[in-house]
Protein backbone atom coordinates (compact mmCIF):
# COMPACT_ATOMS: atom_id res chain seq x y z
CA UNK A 1 0.00 0.00 0.00
CA UNK A 2 1.06 3.67 -0.61
CA UNK A 3 -0.62 7.08 0.36
CA UNK A 4 -1.74 9.51 -1.94
CA UNK A 5 -3.05 12.61 -1.16
CA UNK A 6 -6.87 13.48 -2.69
CA UNK A 7 -8.18 16.78 -3.41
CA UNK A 8 -12.13 17.80 -4.51
CA UNK A 9 -14.04 20.94 -5.84
CA UNK A 10 -17.22 22.16 -5.91
CA UNK A 11 -20.47 20.12 -5.01
CA UNK A 12 -17.80 17.07 -4.72
CA UNK A 13 -15.54 18.76 -2.08
CA UNK A 14 -19.17 20.05 -0.51
CA UNK A 15 -20.55 16.13 -0.58
CA UNK A 16 -17.44 14.77 1.05
CA UNK A 17 -17.47 17.73 3.47
CA UNK A 18 -13.88 18.51 2.92
CA UNK A 19 -11.81 19.69 0.38
CA UNK A 20 -8.79 16.89 0.60
CA UNK A 21 -7.84 13.37 2.45
CA UNK A 22 -4.82 11.63 2.39
CA UNK A 23 -5.20 7.53 2.03
CA UNK A 24 -4.04 4.18 1.63
CA UNK A 25 -4.27 2.93 -1.56
CA UNK A 26 -4.53 -0.97 -1.70
CA UNK A 27 -3.16 -2.98 -3.88
CA UNK A 28 -6.62 -3.99 -5.97
CA UNK A 29 -7.22 -0.01 -6.79
CA UNK A 30 -5.60 0.33 -10.29
CA UNK A 31 -7.41 2.72 -12.24
CA UNK A 32 -9.01 6.20 -11.32
CA UNK A 33 -12.82 4.11 -11.96
CA UNK A 34 -11.23 1.93 -9.25
CA UNK A 35 -10.30 4.49 -6.80
CA UNK A 36 -14.03 6.04 -7.44
CA UNK A 37 -15.62 2.51 -6.57
CA UNK A 38 -12.81 2.25 -3.36
CA UNK A 39 -13.68 5.78 -1.86
CA UNK A 40 -17.49 5.25 -2.30
CA UNK A 41 -17.27 2.16 0.46
CA UNK A 42 -15.85 4.40 2.75
CA UNK A 43 -18.90 5.94 3.65
CA UNK A 44 -21.88 7.88 2.73
CA UNK A 45 -20.58 10.96 2.18
CA UNK A 46 -18.45 9.33 -0.14
CA UNK A 47 -20.80 7.69 -1.94
CA UNK A 48 -23.47 10.66 -2.47
CA UNK A 49 -20.72 12.58 -3.75
CA UNK A 50 -19.20 9.85 -5.93
CA UNK A 51 -23.05 8.32 -7.12
CA UNK A 52 -22.85 9.06 -10.54
CA UNK A 53 -19.58 7.96 -11.32
CA UNK A 54 -19.61 8.83 -15.20
CA UNK A 55 -19.90 12.33 -14.56
CA UNK A 56 -16.86 12.91 -12.08
CA UNK A 57 -13.63 14.08 -13.78
CA UNK A 58 -10.37 13.04 -12.24
CA UNK A 59 -7.00 15.10 -12.15
CA UNK A 60 -3.45 12.89 -11.87
CA UNK A 61 -0.54 15.61 -10.84
CA UNK A 62 -3.08 18.11 -12.23
CA UNK A 63 -3.98 16.52 -15.91
CA UNK A 64 -6.77 15.56 -16.85
CA UNK A 65 -7.44 11.41 -17.12
CA UNK A 66 -9.90 8.86 -18.22
CA UNK A 67 -11.55 6.77 -15.66
CA UNK A 68 -9.24 3.34 -17.18
CA UNK A 69 -5.66 5.42 -16.76
CA UNK A 70 -3.83 3.38 -14.30
CA UNK A 71 -2.95 5.40 -10.98
CA UNK A 72 0.67 4.48 -12.06
CA UNK A 73 2.97 7.15 -9.92
CA UNK A 74 0.85 9.81 -9.19
CA UNK A 75 0.42 11.92 -5.88
CA UNK A 76 -2.15 13.73 -6.29
CA UNK A 77 -5.38 12.82 -7.66
CA UNK A 78 -8.15 15.21 -8.08
CA UNK A 79 -11.72 14.44 -8.32
CA UNK A 80 -14.53 17.22 -9.38
CA UNK A 81 -17.54 17.86 -11.60
CA UNK A 82 -17.78 19.22 -15.04
CA UNK A 83 -16.11 22.04 -15.52
CA UNK A 84 -18.07 25.66 -15.71
CA UNK A 85 -15.43 28.55 -16.28
CA UNK A 86 -14.89 30.90 -18.55
CA UNK B 1 6.57 33.54 -38.18
CA UNK B 2 8.42 30.10 -38.21
CA UNK B 3 11.19 30.68 -35.82
CA UNK B 4 10.17 33.84 -33.47
CA UNK B 5 8.22 32.41 -30.27
CA UNK B 6 4.80 33.75 -30.10
CA UNK B 7 4.51 35.31 -26.41
CA UNK B 8 1.93 33.74 -24.32
CA UNK B 9 0.67 35.62 -20.85
CA UNK B 10 -1.55 33.12 -18.92
CA UNK B 11 -3.16 34.78 -15.11
CA UNK B 12 -5.20 32.80 -12.70
CA UNK B 13 -6.20 36.23 -10.11
CA UNK B 14 -8.68 37.25 -7.75
CA UNK B 15 -8.72 41.34 -8.92
CA UNK B 16 -9.93 42.61 -11.94
CA UNK B 17 -8.24 42.93 -14.66
CA UNK B 18 -7.35 46.18 -17.39
CA UNK B 19 -8.91 44.52 -20.91
CA UNK B 20 -7.85 47.41 -22.48
CA UNK B 21 -4.11 47.61 -21.52
CA UNK B 22 -4.14 43.53 -21.85
CA UNK B 23 -4.93 44.36 -25.67
CA UNK B 24 -2.62 46.62 -26.26
CA UNK B 25 0.31 45.08 -24.67
CA UNK B 26 -0.05 42.14 -26.84
CA UNK B 27 0.72 44.20 -29.82
CA UNK B 28 2.39 47.09 -28.72
CA UNK B 29 5.89 47.88 -30.28
CA UNK B 30 5.08 45.64 -33.16
CA UNK B 31 4.65 45.97 -36.95
CA UNK B 32 4.21 42.12 -37.72
CA UNK B 33 0.61 41.52 -35.91
CA UNK B 34 -2.28 42.15 -38.65
CA UNK B 35 -4.94 41.11 -36.51
CA UNK B 36 -5.94 40.98 -32.92
CA UNK B 37 -9.13 39.39 -31.44
CA UNK B 38 -10.26 39.96 -28.18
CA UNK B 39 -12.96 37.65 -26.00
CA UNK B 40 -14.28 39.00 -22.62
CA UNK B 41 -16.42 37.00 -20.67
CA UNK B 42 -18.81 39.16 -18.20
CA UNK B 43 -20.84 37.75 -15.18
CA UNK B 44 -24.60 38.01 -16.61
CA UNK B 45 -27.70 38.32 -14.38
CA UNK B 46 -30.59 36.93 -15.74
CA UNK B 47 -33.09 39.73 -14.57
CA UNK B 48 -31.80 40.91 -11.52
CA UNK B 49 -31.35 37.51 -9.10
CA UNK B 50 -27.81 37.53 -9.18
CA UNK B 51 -25.92 39.04 -6.44
CA UNK B 52 -23.04 37.46 -7.82
CA UNK B 53 -20.90 34.93 -8.82
CA UNK B 54 -18.08 33.08 -6.84
CA UNK B 55 -15.47 30.93 -8.87
CA UNK B 56 -13.90 28.33 -7.49
CA UNK B 57 -10.91 26.88 -9.00
CA UNK B 58 -7.86 23.89 -9.15
CA UNK B 59 -4.90 26.59 -7.91
CA UNK B 60 -2.13 25.36 -9.86
CA UNK B 61 -4.40 23.24 -12.43
CA UNK B 62 -6.07 25.98 -13.59
CA UNK B 63 -3.19 27.52 -14.86
CA UNK B 64 -1.41 24.67 -16.55
CA UNK B 65 -4.26 23.73 -18.41
CA UNK B 66 -4.83 27.13 -19.62
CA UNK B 67 -1.47 27.57 -20.52
CA UNK B 68 -1.55 23.97 -22.50
CA UNK B 69 -4.64 25.05 -24.22
CA UNK B 70 -3.26 28.10 -25.29
CA UNK B 71 0.05 26.29 -26.78
CA UNK B 72 -1.75 23.58 -28.21
CA UNK B 73 -3.69 26.70 -29.94
CA UNK B 74 -0.76 28.91 -30.99
CA UNK B 75 0.44 25.76 -32.85
CA UNK B 76 -2.47 25.05 -34.75
CA UNK B 77 -3.35 28.69 -35.56
CA UNK B 78 0.59 29.79 -36.05
CA UNK B 79 -0.58 32.66 -33.47
CA UNK B 80 1.67 35.79 -32.70
CA UNK B 81 0.82 36.37 -29.30
CA UNK B 82 -2.19 35.05 -26.82
CA UNK B 83 -2.84 36.31 -23.60
CA UNK B 84 -5.63 34.47 -21.24
CA UNK B 85 -6.90 35.79 -17.92
CA UNK B 86 -8.83 33.85 -15.75
CA UNK B 87 -10.44 35.57 -12.34
CA UNK B 88 -11.98 33.29 -9.16
CA UNK B 89 -13.81 34.68 -6.52
CA UNK B 90 -16.65 36.62 -5.91
CA UNK B 91 -17.67 38.29 -9.36
CA UNK B 92 -20.22 41.03 -9.32
CA UNK B 93 -23.19 41.41 -12.60
CA UNK B 94 -21.24 43.40 -15.48
CA UNK B 95 -17.34 42.43 -14.12
CA UNK B 96 -15.11 40.68 -16.20
CA UNK B 97 -14.52 36.89 -15.50
CA UNK B 98 -12.09 35.82 -18.03
CA UNK B 99 -10.38 37.57 -21.05
CA UNK B 100 -8.41 35.95 -23.99
CA UNK B 101 -6.47 37.52 -26.45
CA UNK B 102 -5.12 36.45 -29.76
CA UNK B 103 -2.85 38.26 -32.05
CA UNK B 104 -1.86 36.53 -35.75
CA UNK B 105 -0.74 38.30 -38.83
CA UNK B 106 -4.05 37.45 -40.03
CA UNK B 107 -7.76 38.05 -38.96
CA UNK B 108 -8.97 33.94 -39.51
CA UNK B 109 -6.34 32.79 -37.86
CA UNK B 110 -7.03 35.24 -34.53
CA UNK B 111 -10.91 34.50 -34.88
CA UNK B 112 -10.09 31.28 -34.85
CA UNK B 113 -7.50 31.04 -31.84
CA UNK B 114 -9.65 33.00 -29.59
CA UNK B 115 -12.97 30.76 -30.04
CA UNK B 116 -10.50 27.29 -29.83
CA UNK B 117 -9.38 28.60 -26.55
CA UNK B 118 -12.81 29.89 -24.95
CA UNK B 119 -14.12 26.75 -26.12
CA UNK B 120 -11.59 24.62 -24.62
CA UNK B 121 -11.16 26.94 -21.25
CA UNK B 122 -14.89 26.22 -20.90
CA UNK B 123 -14.84 22.47 -20.93
CA UNK B 124 -11.25 21.61 -19.67
CA UNK B 125 -10.03 24.10 -17.50
CA UNK B 126 -11.10 23.86 -13.42
CA UNK B 127 -13.21 26.20 -12.56
CA UNK B 128 -16.78 25.89 -11.23
CA UNK B 129 -19.03 28.52 -10.83
CA UNK B 130 -21.67 29.45 -8.08
CA UNK B 131 -24.59 31.48 -7.84
CA UNK B 132 -25.33 33.85 -5.31
CA UNK B 133 -28.76 34.83 -4.97
CA UNK B 134 -30.01 38.50 -3.78
CA UNK B 135 -32.78 37.31 -2.04
CA UNK B 136 -30.37 35.09 -0.11
CA UNK B 137 -31.27 31.73 -1.39
CA UNK B 138 -29.23 28.80 -1.08
CA UNK B 139 -26.40 28.83 -3.90
CA UNK B 140 -26.62 26.57 -6.78
CA UNK B 141 -23.69 25.19 -8.59
CA UNK B 142 -23.86 26.32 -12.39
CA UNK B 143 -24.40 23.27 -14.58
CA UNK B 144 -22.24 21.97 -17.48
CA UNK B 145 -24.06 22.65 -20.70
CA UNK B 146 -23.88 19.81 -23.43
CA UNK B 147 -23.57 22.85 -25.49
CA UNK B 148 -20.03 23.86 -24.44
CA UNK B 149 -19.21 20.22 -25.23
CA UNK B 150 -20.14 20.21 -28.76
CA UNK B 151 -18.40 23.70 -28.97
CA UNK B 152 -15.63 22.23 -28.29
CA UNK B 153 -15.52 18.58 -29.98
CA UNK B 154 -16.82 21.11 -33.63
CA UNK B 155 -12.34 21.57 -33.41
CA UNK B 156 -11.59 17.68 -33.29
CA UNK B 157 -13.69 17.08 -36.03
CA UNK B 158 -11.63 19.81 -38.92
CA UNK C 1 -33.40 40.37 -25.97
CA UNK C 2 -36.10 40.90 -28.13
CA UNK C 3 -38.11 44.31 -27.55
CA UNK C 4 -35.02 46.03 -26.25
CA UNK C 5 -33.12 47.80 -29.18
CA UNK C 6 -29.55 46.95 -30.17
CA UNK C 7 -26.98 49.87 -29.74
CA UNK C 8 -25.22 50.32 -32.31
CA UNK C 9 -21.89 52.72 -33.17
CA UNK C 10 -20.64 53.20 -36.46
CA UNK C 11 -17.99 55.60 -37.68
CA UNK C 12 -15.49 56.17 -40.75
CA UNK C 13 -12.61 58.78 -39.31
CA UNK C 14 -9.13 59.76 -40.29
CA UNK C 15 -8.32 60.36 -36.57
CA UNK C 16 -7.08 56.98 -34.58
CA UNK C 17 -9.66 55.63 -32.05
CA UNK C 18 -9.43 54.10 -28.43
CA UNK C 19 -9.69 50.52 -28.96
CA UNK C 20 -9.82 50.55 -24.83
CA UNK C 21 -12.09 53.10 -24.65
CA UNK C 22 -14.67 51.33 -27.25
CA UNK C 23 -14.62 48.07 -25.96
CA UNK C 24 -15.52 49.45 -22.20
CA UNK C 25 -18.34 51.80 -23.68
CA UNK C 26 -19.96 48.77 -25.25
CA UNK C 27 -20.67 46.97 -21.91
CA UNK C 28 -20.98 50.03 -19.45
CA UNK C 29 -23.52 50.13 -17.49
CA UNK C 30 -25.20 46.62 -18.75
CA UNK C 31 -25.36 43.50 -16.61
CA UNK C 32 -27.02 41.33 -19.66
CA UNK C 33 -23.98 40.88 -21.74
CA UNK C 34 -22.55 38.12 -21.64
CA UNK C 35 -20.31 38.01 -24.04
CA UNK C 36 -17.53 41.06 -26.26
CA UNK C 37 -15.48 40.05 -29.24
CA UNK C 38 -13.27 42.95 -30.66
CA UNK C 39 -11.38 42.83 -33.66
CA UNK C 40 -8.61 45.13 -34.55
CA UNK C 41 -7.33 45.05 -37.73
CA UNK C 42 -3.25 46.78 -37.88
CA UNK C 43 -1.53 48.25 -40.24
CA UNK C 44 1.20 45.02 -41.01
CA UNK C 45 4.65 45.88 -42.60
CA UNK C 46 5.67 42.90 -44.48
CA UNK C 47 9.80 42.98 -43.88
CA UNK C 48 10.22 46.78 -43.22
CA UNK C 49 9.50 47.93 -46.61
CA UNK C 50 6.37 49.52 -46.18
CA UNK C 51 6.56 53.35 -45.13
CA UNK C 52 2.66 53.85 -44.77
CA UNK C 53 -0.89 52.36 -46.52
CA UNK C 54 -2.89 55.24 -48.05
CA UNK C 55 -6.42 54.31 -47.48
CA UNK C 56 -9.15 55.76 -49.45
CA UNK C 57 -12.94 55.61 -49.30
CA UNK C 58 -16.33 56.76 -50.80
CA UNK C 59 -17.36 59.00 -48.44
CA UNK C 60 -21.05 58.50 -47.17
CA UNK C 61 -21.69 55.05 -48.76
CA UNK C 62 -18.73 53.35 -46.75
CA UNK C 63 -20.52 54.55 -43.65
CA UNK C 64 -23.56 53.31 -45.48
CA UNK C 65 -22.49 50.03 -46.16
CA UNK C 66 -20.65 49.17 -42.33
CA UNK C 67 -23.82 50.40 -41.13
CA UNK C 68 -25.95 47.74 -43.71
CA UNK C 69 -23.40 45.13 -42.38
CA UNK C 70 -23.58 45.85 -38.51
CA UNK C 71 -27.60 45.69 -38.99
CA UNK C 72 -27.35 42.30 -40.76
CA UNK C 73 -25.13 40.93 -37.92
CA UNK C 74 -27.47 42.43 -34.80
CA UNK C 75 -30.58 40.67 -37.15
CA UNK C 76 -28.90 37.25 -37.97
CA UNK C 77 -26.91 36.74 -34.38
CA UNK C 78 -29.57 38.56 -32.30
CA UNK C 79 -26.45 40.99 -30.96
CA UNK C 80 -27.02 43.46 -28.28
CA UNK C 81 -24.85 45.92 -29.58
CA UNK C 82 -21.73 46.55 -32.17
CA UNK C 83 -19.62 49.08 -32.49
CA UNK C 84 -17.57 49.36 -36.07
CA UNK C 85 -14.52 52.19 -36.53
CA UNK C 86 -12.56 52.36 -39.83
CA UNK C 87 -10.25 54.64 -40.30
CA UNK C 88 -9.27 56.47 -43.63
CA UNK C 89 -5.85 58.22 -45.31
CA UNK C 90 -2.23 57.49 -44.12
CA UNK C 91 -1.87 54.47 -41.45
CA UNK C 92 1.57 54.12 -40.67
CA UNK C 93 2.58 49.93 -39.33
CA UNK C 94 1.64 49.06 -36.35
CA UNK C 95 -1.72 51.57 -36.24
CA UNK C 96 -5.07 50.40 -36.01
CA UNK C 97 -7.37 50.38 -39.05
CA UNK C 98 -10.56 48.66 -38.19
CA UNK C 99 -12.04 48.18 -35.29
CA UNK C 100 -15.13 46.06 -34.64
CA UNK C 101 -17.10 45.04 -31.85
CA UNK C 102 -19.65 42.73 -30.93
CA UNK C 103 -21.71 42.14 -27.58
CA UNK C 104 -23.85 39.53 -27.03
CA UNK C 105 -25.64 37.01 -24.10
CA UNK C 106 -23.56 34.31 -25.49
CA UNK C 107 -19.98 33.72 -27.04
CA UNK C 108 -20.95 31.99 -30.23
CA UNK C 109 -23.13 34.72 -31.28
CA UNK C 110 -20.02 37.59 -30.37
CA UNK C 111 -17.71 35.73 -31.96
CA UNK C 112 -19.83 35.07 -35.33
CA UNK C 113 -21.21 38.65 -35.46
CA UNK C 114 -17.59 39.78 -35.28
CA UNK C 115 -16.35 37.50 -37.64
CA UNK C 116 -19.65 38.08 -40.44
CA UNK C 117 -19.14 42.23 -39.82
CA UNK C 118 -15.45 41.84 -40.77
CA UNK C 119 -15.77 39.45 -43.91
CA UNK C 120 -18.72 41.26 -45.18
CA UNK C 121 -16.86 44.73 -44.58
CA UNK C 122 -13.89 43.72 -46.27
CA UNK C 123 -15.40 42.52 -49.55
CA UNK C 124 -18.32 45.23 -49.05
CA UNK C 125 -16.79 48.51 -47.51
CA UNK C 126 -15.68 50.82 -50.35
CA UNK C 127 -12.37 51.67 -49.17
CA UNK C 128 -8.94 50.84 -50.86
CA UNK C 129 -5.60 50.60 -49.92
CA UNK C 130 -2.40 51.98 -51.59
CA UNK C 131 0.97 51.14 -50.23
CA UNK C 132 3.45 53.54 -49.77
CA UNK C 133 7.12 52.20 -49.81
CA UNK C 134 9.89 53.25 -47.39
CA UNK C 135 12.43 53.21 -50.61
CA UNK C 136 9.79 55.82 -52.06
CA UNK C 137 9.07 53.36 -55.16
CA UNK C 138 5.90 54.13 -56.95
CA UNK C 139 3.10 52.79 -54.52
CA UNK C 140 0.64 49.92 -55.60
CA UNK C 141 -2.80 49.52 -55.09
CA UNK C 142 -3.42 46.37 -52.91
CA UNK C 143 -4.98 43.61 -54.84
CA UNK C 144 -8.68 42.35 -53.69
CA UNK C 145 -7.65 38.53 -52.58
CA UNK C 146 -10.29 35.42 -53.84
CA UNK C 147 -9.62 33.93 -50.10
CA UNK C 148 -11.93 37.19 -48.86
CA UNK C 149 -14.50 36.44 -51.25
CA UNK C 150 -14.45 32.82 -49.81
CA UNK C 151 -15.03 34.15 -46.28
CA UNK C 152 -18.02 35.92 -47.11
CA UNK C 153 -19.68 33.39 -49.10
CA UNK C 154 -19.66 30.40 -46.30
CA UNK C 155 -21.66 32.41 -44.43
CA UNK C 156 -24.29 32.72 -47.13
CA UNK C 157 -24.36 28.42 -47.15
CA UNK C 158 -24.95 28.08 -44.12
CA UNK D 1 -31.28 62.01 -72.08
CA UNK D 2 -31.06 62.55 -68.69
CA UNK D 3 -28.14 63.88 -66.58
CA UNK D 4 -26.09 61.59 -64.17
CA UNK D 5 -23.05 62.16 -62.15
CA UNK D 6 -20.34 59.92 -61.94
CA UNK D 7 -17.86 59.27 -59.26
CA UNK D 8 -14.76 57.11 -59.78
CA UNK D 9 -12.39 55.47 -57.09
CA UNK D 10 -8.82 54.36 -56.86
CA UNK D 11 -7.27 52.48 -59.94
CA UNK D 12 -10.54 53.64 -61.93
CA UNK D 13 -10.09 57.14 -60.84
CA UNK D 14 -6.24 57.26 -61.61
CA UNK D 15 -7.07 55.70 -64.89
CA UNK D 16 -9.61 58.01 -65.98
CA UNK D 17 -7.75 61.21 -64.67
CA UNK D 18 -10.64 62.37 -62.61
CA UNK D 19 -12.64 62.05 -59.78
CA UNK D 20 -15.87 62.62 -61.25
CA UNK D 21 -17.74 63.55 -64.29
CA UNK D 22 -21.55 64.80 -65.12
CA UNK D 23 -22.39 63.01 -68.49
CA UNK D 24 -25.65 62.69 -70.54
CA UNK D 25 -27.00 59.34 -70.55
CA UNK D 26 -28.37 57.85 -74.08
CA UNK D 27 -31.34 56.42 -74.21
CA UNK D 28 -30.04 53.54 -74.99
CA UNK D 29 -27.93 52.81 -71.89
CA UNK D 30 -30.25 50.68 -69.95
CA UNK D 31 -27.82 49.11 -67.29
CA UNK D 32 -24.64 49.49 -65.35
CA UNK D 33 -23.17 47.63 -67.62
CA UNK D 34 -24.45 49.65 -70.84
CA UNK D 35 -23.02 52.50 -68.87
CA UNK D 36 -19.30 50.84 -68.78
CA UNK D 37 -19.52 49.93 -72.63
CA UNK D 38 -21.06 53.34 -73.13
CA UNK D 39 -18.42 54.80 -71.15
CA UNK D 40 -15.30 52.80 -72.93
CA UNK D 41 -16.35 53.94 -76.28
CA UNK D 42 -15.70 58.13 -75.03
CA UNK D 43 -11.93 58.15 -74.91
CA UNK D 44 -8.44 55.99 -74.55
CA UNK D 45 -8.90 56.89 -70.26
CA UNK D 46 -11.94 55.60 -70.23
CA UNK D 47 -11.04 52.40 -72.15
CA UNK D 48 -8.25 51.77 -70.26
CA UNK D 49 -9.40 52.25 -66.86
CA UNK D 50 -12.73 50.03 -67.63
CA UNK D 51 -10.74 47.20 -69.91
CA UNK D 52 -12.21 44.01 -68.16
CA UNK D 53 -15.68 45.12 -67.70
CA UNK D 54 -16.36 42.05 -64.74
CA UNK D 55 -13.70 43.22 -61.97
CA UNK D 56 -15.36 46.63 -62.18
CA UNK D 57 -18.13 47.50 -59.10
CA UNK D 58 -20.76 49.47 -59.52
CA UNK D 59 -23.14 51.31 -56.92
CA UNK D 60 -26.46 53.85 -57.53
CA UNK D 61 -26.68 56.14 -54.91
CA UNK D 62 -24.88 54.62 -52.54
CA UNK D 63 -25.55 50.93 -52.79
CA UNK D 64 -23.96 47.86 -54.85
CA UNK D 65 -25.41 46.92 -57.94
CA UNK D 66 -24.89 43.89 -60.07
CA UNK D 67 -23.96 45.12 -64.18
CA UNK D 68 -27.12 44.20 -65.02
CA UNK D 69 -29.58 46.38 -62.47
CA UNK D 70 -31.57 48.96 -64.76
CA UNK D 71 -30.00 52.23 -64.13
CA UNK D 72 -33.77 53.79 -62.90
CA UNK D 73 -33.21 57.09 -61.61
CA UNK D 74 -30.26 56.60 -60.14
CA UNK D 75 -28.15 60.16 -59.18
CA UNK D 76 -25.05 58.93 -58.56
CA UNK D 77 -23.51 56.54 -60.53
CA UNK D 78 -19.72 55.32 -58.73
CA UNK D 79 -17.57 53.07 -60.47
CA UNK D 80 -14.74 51.50 -58.99
CA UNK D 81 -12.37 47.99 -58.36
CA UNK D 82 -12.95 45.74 -55.52
CA UNK D 83 -13.06 46.76 -52.38
CA UNK D 84 -9.67 45.87 -49.76
CA UNK D 85 -10.35 47.55 -46.46
CA UNK D 86 -10.73 46.43 -43.25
Amino acid sequence: MRTVDLVYFSWVRERIGRGEDRIELPETVKTAGDLIRHLKGLGDDYASALEHENVIRVAFDQEHVDHDEPIGGAREIALFPPMTGG
Amino acid sequence: MAGIAASLTVRVQAEVFDTAAEISLLSAGRNDIGAVVSFSGLCRDEGGTLEALELEHYPGMAEAEIRRICAEAIRRFDLQGVTAIHRYGKIAPGAPIVLVVAASSHRQAAFDGASFIMDFLKTGAPFWKKEHRVDGGKGDWVSAKDADDSARDRWRQR
